[in-house]
C-alpha cells in the first residue's frame, strides 16, 4: 500500500495535489467539485476587501501549450466571500483562503477573516503580474514582502504562505525574507508577465494588455525556482506552474515540492485532473517500491 | 492529455448582414472550426468588449444572431459586411441531438442556439413553440418552418399567435402530443418553469442556459452553477443534471463573483 | 511593391530576421548556410577571449514547444574565431558578433577584435542564464551593464547592440542604463532560467541542471518585454524569443521591434524559417496595403 | 509549422546485451518510436554524458552496438540486462534504400548502421564489404550473411580474408560487379577515399559520418560539415552532396568549436 498523505506545515492532506489560485475557486460550488475531481486541499480565488470586477474582457488568450490571462483580481469582497467558504467547507478537505491586498494592514484584516471562515491555511498572493498595486509590484522587495508576512503572523494562528513571483532575479532573497519574518511555507510560482499582440487586430488582446502565462509553457521556469527555493530555504515549498500531469507533478516534487498546485490543468483536462495525477504517482511508486510520497521529496537534489 | 483541441482569436469578416426582428441581427462569416449545435463562441469587437454568442448556423458559413441589449451587442448589430471580427471557439457541450419526437422551445434569442440542433435532427417529428414579447420582436418563425413539422408562436402582449408565454404554449402543445423530448433555450426562468413541466410530465429535457463569461475557456469560473462551468460542462444541460442544481433559476452571479437574485 | 528593408542603428538591411547567437553561428559554413536561408543579418554564437568547451552533455531539452539548453557558451576563442568570420563575411549580408566576458575591459577587448574581423555590429552578451560569472549575473545590474557599454563604445566605431535577460523585474532600469551609456540598441530576450527533471532519471537533465527556456514557450515574455522596452526608450530594439513564423515576427514588430532574431525557429523549422517569414511578412503586406515594413513598428501601442 | 515530431528523453531498459567483438556490445531495448535505418539516438546514461549511436536494430525491439572508446562507450558497454538508458531521438536523414545490385562498405562499428538498411532492402542484390583492424574486431559478419549474397572481409592485418583495408577491398569487388549504388559508414578516412572511387568509377554513393554533437537536435551547429548539420541534414550525405563539401575528410571540430586537422 502506498501512502499519499502529506503534511504541510500542519495541514494534512490526504494527497499533495491543490487546486491553484484563481481557477473554480470563486465560488463555494465549485471548490466543491475540484473536491470531488480528487484534490487533497483546496485555494480560493484570491480575495480583496471589497468586490472587484476585474478586468475587461478580453481576460483570456488561449495558447497551444498553455494560457494568458488577464482576470485583474475579480473577487466578491471578503464580506460576501463568507458564503463561500461555508458552502466550501463540505468538501471535508482543507481550504486554503487566498487574499490579496495593498498594505500589511489589509493582507491581516483579510487573513483574519480567512480564519474565522475555518480557512486551514492562509495564502498571500504577492505575485499577482497584472493587477496595478497589487501582487508582484510589492513581491519583488524582500522588506515589504517581510513586513506583511509578519503582520499576517500576529493577526492568525493558521498557517501562512506566501506566494511569490518567477518575474525578478530577487526570488531567493525575497523568499529568506518571509521565512526570517515566520511564513510557514513557500509558494511558486505565480504566472510570468507577458503579452499577446493579435497581428489582425494590431493590438495586445488582453483588456488590461498585459497578462500573466501559465501552463505546461512555465513548467520549466517553475521547477527551476522549487529547486532553488529548497535548496536555499528550511520551510516547506509548494510547486506550482503547468502540472496537468503525474510526471509534472512528481517532477516539482523531486525539484523540493511538497505539495503541488494545479490550475491551468484544470482548464485543460478537467476536475478529474486531480484524481487522475494521484493514480499515475501511485503506480509510479508501486512499481519503484516507494512507500511514502514523503521519500520522493527532494530526491533530485544530490 | 488535453481533452479538446486549443482555440485561439481568429480574425473573420463579415460575408452577410440579416435583420431579423427589431434590434436582432444576424452576422454570417466563413470559418470552417469544426462546431455542433448548441456550441458558442467568444466574439471580440476590438476596443470594445468580447462576449459570449450561440452559433446560429454551423458549417463553414457560420454565423450569429446578435440582439442589442448594451455597449458590446450594439456594435455587433452595428456590423456591415466586410467588417471584422475576432472569434474564439467554438465552446462547450452542446445539445445532444435527439431521434423521436421533439419539441423545441425558444424564448427571445434563444432560437439561435436551438436552430442548428432542429436542422441536424433526421427523419424525426419536431415541433416549435416560438415566445416573444410582441410581433416585432418574433425570430426565426420561417426558418423553423423548414425543419417543424408544427411551428407555433407566442407573444406577451397577444399581437400575434398565442397570447401568453412559451411555457403556457408548450404547456398547450405537450397536452396535444406526446413528445419524446423537449429542447430549451431562453430567459432562465422562461426554462425554470418549463424544467418544472417536463418533470411534471416526465419529459426528458435539455436546456441552454446563460451565464457571465469571462475566459469562456473553463478556466476561472465566473461561469459556475452549482460547481459546474456553462462554459465547459455545459451551456446545455439535461433535465436530471438540472434537477440537482440549487442555483438553477434562483441565483446568478456578477462579474465580481457574488450572488444575485433571478 | 513591398519592402522588407530595414536600418537597424545605421546597418542596412534586406529584411528584418536576423539569425540569433548561439544557434548555427559558431562556424563560417553554418553561418553562411543561414544567410541562404534568406536571413537579413547573423549573429555569431558569442565568443570568448579563449577557447571553451561549454558544459557537458546533455545540453539540451527538447520540448512540445521549445527548448530547454545549457549549452554553456562554448567557443573557440576570439583568436580561433577570425577564420570563421572572413568566411561568414561571403554572404555578403552584415555579421554582428556576439562576445560575453567577465569585466567591462574583455567586453571591449573582445568587441574590438570583432570590428576587426569585420562585424558591422557588436552584440554583448548580458543574459546568459546558466554560465557562472557571465551573462546574466552582471546583466541584472544596471550599474555594471551602464559600465561595460561605455568601455566597449570607447573602444569600438560599430554600433553596440545589448542583449538583457527577462529574468528580472528590472529590465527596463538595466535598459535605461545601457540607453544612456550610450548603447545602440537593446535585444530582447535571452532565455527564461528553468530546469527540466525527469522522474525516471530522478534527476535534472542538464549537466548544468539549470538551462535555459526558448521557442514558442517564451514568446509572450518576450513580446510583452519588446512592448515594455519600446514604451521607455528612444532607441531601436530588437526583438527575439519564440518566433518561428510570419505572424509571430510581426507581433514583435508591432510591439514595437525593428527587426527580429530567430534561434529555437531554426531548430523547428530549418534554416528557410528566414525566407518563409518574409514571403508571409510580405503577403500581409500586399493583403494590406502596406508599402514599408517600418510602418508596422509599434502599431499595437495607441 | 515544425519539420518533424518532438523527441524527448525516455527511459529503455535493457532487455538483452550481445558481444559482438572485443570491446563491441549490442544493446537491445524495448522502444517503439518509428526509426528509418541510418538514424541515430541520443543516449544519455545519467552521472556521466549523452552520446550519440547509430541504431543497429530497427522494429519495437531497438538495438545499439558500442565500441569501447572512452568514458561514456564504456559504461555503455559495461550495461547488463535490466539496466536503464535514456534516450531522444530518432533524430537525422538516414539511407535512402536504394533499389538494385548494391554494395555495403563498413569499417568498425559502421555496420551498426547499415545493417538496418541492407535489412529494408527487398529483391535486389547485396554485397558486402566489412573491414576490421584484425579478426577479434571483426562485426557482423554472421548477421550481414542473412541479407547479403556476397559478404567479404578485410582485416589490416591479414588475420582473415582479404589482407588490407575496406576501400581496397571494396575496390576489388568493384571490378568484378557494376553496382547500382554504394552505402558506406566507418571511418572518415575510409569514407573519403571510398568517395573517391565512387566517383572515379561513375557509381552513386551514400555515407554515413560523424560528427561532435552536442544537441543532437538540429540546433547548435556543433557538428556542421559546411554548414550541413550532420545531425540534422546527416548523418547520411550522397555522393554528390559530400563533393560539394570542402570539410569533407578534412577537417572536423572540437568541443570548442575550433578546427582540427582530421
Ligand atoms: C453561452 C451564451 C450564449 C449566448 N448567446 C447569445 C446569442 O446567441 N445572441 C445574443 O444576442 N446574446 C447571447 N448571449 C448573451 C450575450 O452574451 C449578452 O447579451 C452580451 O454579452 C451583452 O453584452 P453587452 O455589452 O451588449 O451588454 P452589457 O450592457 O455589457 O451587459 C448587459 C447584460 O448582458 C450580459 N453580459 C454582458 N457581458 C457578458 C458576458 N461576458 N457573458 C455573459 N453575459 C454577459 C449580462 O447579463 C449583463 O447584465 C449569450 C450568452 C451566453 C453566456
Ligand atoms: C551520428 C553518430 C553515430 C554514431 N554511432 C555509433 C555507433 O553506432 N557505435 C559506436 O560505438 N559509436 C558511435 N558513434 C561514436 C560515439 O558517439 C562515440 O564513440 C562516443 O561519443 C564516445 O564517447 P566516450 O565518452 O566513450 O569517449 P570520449 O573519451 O568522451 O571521446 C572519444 C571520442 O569520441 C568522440 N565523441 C565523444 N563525445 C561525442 C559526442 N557527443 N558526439 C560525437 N562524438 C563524440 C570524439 O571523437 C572523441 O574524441 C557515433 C557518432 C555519431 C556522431
Ligand atoms: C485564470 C487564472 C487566474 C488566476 N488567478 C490567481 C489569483 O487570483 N491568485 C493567485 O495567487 N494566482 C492566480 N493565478 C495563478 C495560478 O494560481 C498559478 O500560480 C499559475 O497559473 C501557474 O500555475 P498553472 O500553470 O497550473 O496554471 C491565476 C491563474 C490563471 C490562469
Ligand atoms: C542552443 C542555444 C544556444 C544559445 N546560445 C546563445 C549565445 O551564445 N549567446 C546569446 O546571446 N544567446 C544565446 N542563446 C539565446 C538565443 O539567442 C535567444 O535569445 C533565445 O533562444 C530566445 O530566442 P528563440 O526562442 O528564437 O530561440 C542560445 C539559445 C539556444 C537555444
Ligand atoms: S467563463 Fe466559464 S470558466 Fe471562465
Ligand atoms: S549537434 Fe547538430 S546542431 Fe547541435
Amino acid at each position: 500500500m502506498t501512502s499519499l498523505k502529506v503534511v504541510l506545515a500542519g495541514v494534512e492532506m490526504e494527497n499533495p495535489t491543490m487546486l491553484a489560485s484563481g481557477i473554480m475557486g470563486e465560488t463555494g460550488g465549485s471548490l466543491l467539485a475540484m473536491a470531488k475531481g480528487g484534490a487533497g486541499a483546496l485555494v480560493t480565488k484570491s480575495i480583496g476587501s471589497v468586490p472587484r470586477q476585474g478586468h475587461k474582457n478580453p481576460t483570456l488568450v488561449e495558447l497551444e501549450y498553455g494560457y494568458m490571462n488577464a482576470m485583474g483580481l475579480p473577487n466578491p469582497g471578503i464580506e460576501a466571500f463568507g458564503d463561500e467558504m461555508y458552502e466550501a467547507s463540505k468538501a471535508g478537505i482543507p481550504i486554503v483562503g487566498s487574499v490579496f491586498g495593498s498594505s500589511a494592514e489589509e493582507f491581516a484584516t483579510l487573513a483574519r477573516r480567512m480564519q474565522e471562515y475555518g480557512a486551514e491555511a492562509v495564502e498571500l498572493n504577492l505575485s499577482c503580474p497584472h493587477a496595478k498595486g497589487y501582487g508582484m509590484e510589492m513581491g519583488v522587495d524582500p522588506d515589504v514582502v517581510a513586513n506583511i508576512v509578519e503582520e499576517v503572523k500576529q493577526a492568525v494562528v493558521i498557517p501562512v504562505f506566501a506566494k511569490l513571483t518567477p518575474n525578478t532575479h530577487k526570488l531567493i532573497d525575497v523568499a529568506k525574507a518571509a521565512e526570517g519574518a515566520g511564513v510557514d511555507a513557500i509558494v511558486a510560482i505565480n504566472t510570468l508577465k507577458a503579452m499577446k499582440i493579435d497581428v489582425d487586430a494590431r493590438q495586445p488582446v488582453l483588456s488590461n494588455r498585459y497578462g500573466g502565462l501559465s501552463g505546461p509553457a512555465v513548467r520549466g521556469v517553475g521547477v527551476r525556482c522549487v529547486y532553488e527555493l529548497f535548496e536555499a530555504l528550511k520551510i516547506p515549498v509548494i510547486g506550482v506552474g503547468g502540472i496537468e500531469d503525474w510526471r509534472s507533478a512528481l517532477e516539482y516534487m523531486m525539484a523540493g515540492a511538497v505539495a503541488v498546485q494545479i490550475g491551468s490543468g484544470v482548464g485543460r483536462s478537467g476536475p478529474q485532473v486531480f484524481g487522475d495525477i494521484c493514480a499515475g504517482i501511485s503506480d509510479y511508486m508501486t512499481q519503484n517500491g516507494i512507500r511514502d510520497i514523503t521519500q520522493l521529496v527532494g530526491v533530485a537534489h544530490d | 492529455m488535453t481533452e479538446r483541441f486549443m482555440v485561439t482569436q481568429t480574425m473573420v469578416t463579415i460575408a452577410s448582414r440579416t435583420e431579423e426582428a427589431e434590434g436582432v441581427v444576424t452576422l454570417r462569416f466563413d470559418w470552417n472550426a469544426p462546431a455542433s449545435p448548441g456550441q458558442f463562441i467568444m466574439v471580440w469587437i476590438p476596443g470594445v468588449d468580447e462576449v459570449p454568442m450561440s452559433l446560429s448556423y454551423l458549417g463553414d458559413r457560420k454565423g450569429i444572431t446578435v440582439k442589442n441589449i448594451g455597449e458590446a451587442t450594439k456594435a455587433l448589430t452595428s456590423m456591415l459586411v466586410g467588417d471584422r471580427i475576432m472569434v474564439r471557439g467554438p465552446y462547450g457541450r452542446g445539445y445532444h441531438v435527439p431521434t423521436g419526437k421533439i419539441l423545441v422551445v425558444g424564448g427571445g434569442t434563444g432560437m439561435a442556439s436551438l436552430l442548428p440542433a432542429m436542422e441536424r435532427i433526421s427523419a424525426t417529428d419536431v415541433h416549435t413553440a416560438i415566445g416573444a414579447r410582441n410581433e416585432k420582436e418574433l425570430l426565426f418563425e420561417e426558418r423553423s418552418k423548414k425543419t417543424s413539422s408544427n411551428v407555433r408562436v407566442s407573444t406577451d402582449d397577444g399581437s400575434k399567435g398565442f397570447h401568453g408565454n412559451a411555457v403556457q404554449l408548450a404547456k398547450e402543445m405537450m397536452s396535444e402530443t406526446r413528445y419524446d423530448m423537449v429542447l430549451g433555450c431562453g430567459p432562465e426562468k422562461m426554462l425554470f418553469f418549463l424544467h418544472k413541466l417536463c418533470l411534471d410530465m416526465g419529459i426528458p429535457c435539455q436546456m441552454s442556459l446563460e451565464r457571465y463569461m469571462k475566459c469562456g475557456g473553463g478556466l476561472c469560473g465566473s461561469c459556475a452553477i452549482d460547481g459546474k462551468r456553462v462554459c465547459r460542462e455545459g451551456p446545455v444541460f439535461s433535465g436530471d443534471e438540472l434537477k440537482e442544481m440549487k442555483e438553477f433559476g434562483k441565483q446568478r452571479r456578477d462579474e465580481c463573483g457574488g450572488r444575485l437574485k433571478l
